[in-house]
């Protein structure tokens, strides 16, 4: 899959809707790390440095974070 | 002012995410936590369903206004509509107060936008709209708290 | 009309991501291609450049608008100033045509924006400012059928 997956980004063929949400699934976990390690929650910048993506990127995917929608999608999928 | 920007879109609720994302992406120079975000992000969520549910009664034609502004930190934002207004500003700011019982609205949008705000202001005309703005400090990004 | 929004902003190039993030919300009920979105993106992001650097010449004060507007899977975004305008469009819009060589520019983005969108028309008028306004149709995208 992960082969499969790759070739489809290459080919553009990836919707964006999907990669938010694997982000989002990173972040969750990368917000957890950062809060045992730092005492404090983590910024934009420093979720952008830790998974290395844009600030676009965590702005849009950290949103994703509210919608019961997608997590449901993240749990069960 | 440092920074400013207006954005306005149709009163359908798709349009709560496009309000949200893009006063992320306006807060996004001071590098605010996820948790300064999320809270930002809730008050601006509940103000501008408020714009769409009761201002506009869904009503996907009226236009619903986030305006923003920046100066160092601090950071003021105004979300308004021209809808139907309120009458007793007073009274709609109580909590567990709503005119919609049957759609299950909670009554608690203003507080939780006051509570999250370091100042909130609601200005209303019947039949002209409203528009409520809150201002925010943004704290600098601080080293590792032990008081949680 | 499915969808509408306007969003202005100061003529500051931190405000690129801003518009770019806006449009990406906007479109995000299409479910567009990481490849779609990104064209859409580098369009979105040479017109607004365009805009600050030559419309404006960098003066924070000036203001760009980002107007789009969705009608079933086609969409239509404007970008406007009312900075100097351009005298010559047909010339402008060559490739390598650049008034400012010395900022190394590149010519290329009329070029860009038009080979990334189905129609591209640009309005000026000399000192009352430039607008330009692309269309692009989204496919219904299928993702290949042995992925799920
Ligand atoms: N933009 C608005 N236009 C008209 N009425 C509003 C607006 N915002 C709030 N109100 C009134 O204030 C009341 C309280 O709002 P709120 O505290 O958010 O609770 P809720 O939305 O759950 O009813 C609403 O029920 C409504 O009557
Ligand atoms: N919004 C604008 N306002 C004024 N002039 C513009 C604007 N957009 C483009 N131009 C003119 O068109 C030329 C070509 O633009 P473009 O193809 O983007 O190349 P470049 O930006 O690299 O110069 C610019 O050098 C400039 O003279
Ligand atoms: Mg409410
Ligand atoms: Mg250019």
């Amino acid at each position: 899959i992960g082969e499969i997956q790759r070739f489809l980004r290459d080919d553009g063929m990836v919707k964006v809707s999907r990669s938010i949400r694997e982000l989002n699934f990173k972040i969750r976990h990368a917000t957890d790390d950062f809060l045992k390690n730092n005492e404090r929650p983590p910024t934009l910048q420093e979720l952008a440095q830790q998974l290395d993506v844009s600030i676009d990127d965590i702005t849009m995917a950290s949103d994703a974070l509210r919608d019961p929608a997608s997590l449901h999608e993240q749990i069960f999928e | 002012m440092d920074n400013e920007m207006t954005l306005s879109f149709m009163a359908v609720s798709d349009n709560e995410a496009l309000a949200r994302i893009a006063i992320t992406s306006f807060l996004s120079v001071l590098d605010p936590t996820i948790e300064e975000l999320s809270e930002i992000k809730t008050v601006v969520s509940e103000a501008v369903t408020n714009a769409i549910i009761h201002g506009y009664d869904e009503n996907p034609n009226g236009i619903v206004t986030v305006q923003a502004s920046r100066h160092g930190r601090e950071v003021t934002i105004t979300i308004l509509d021209q809808g139907i207004g309120i009458e007793n500003v007073t009274q709609a700011m109580e909590p567990l107060y709503t005119t919609k019982p049957l759609l299950e609205r909670s009554g608690m949008g203003f507080t939780i936008m006051e509570s999250f705000t370091d100042q909130l202001t609601v200005q209303s005309e019947l039949g002209k709209g409203t528009a409520v703005t809150f201002k925010k400090q943004f704290q600098p990004v601080q080293e590792p708290l032990y008081v949680r």
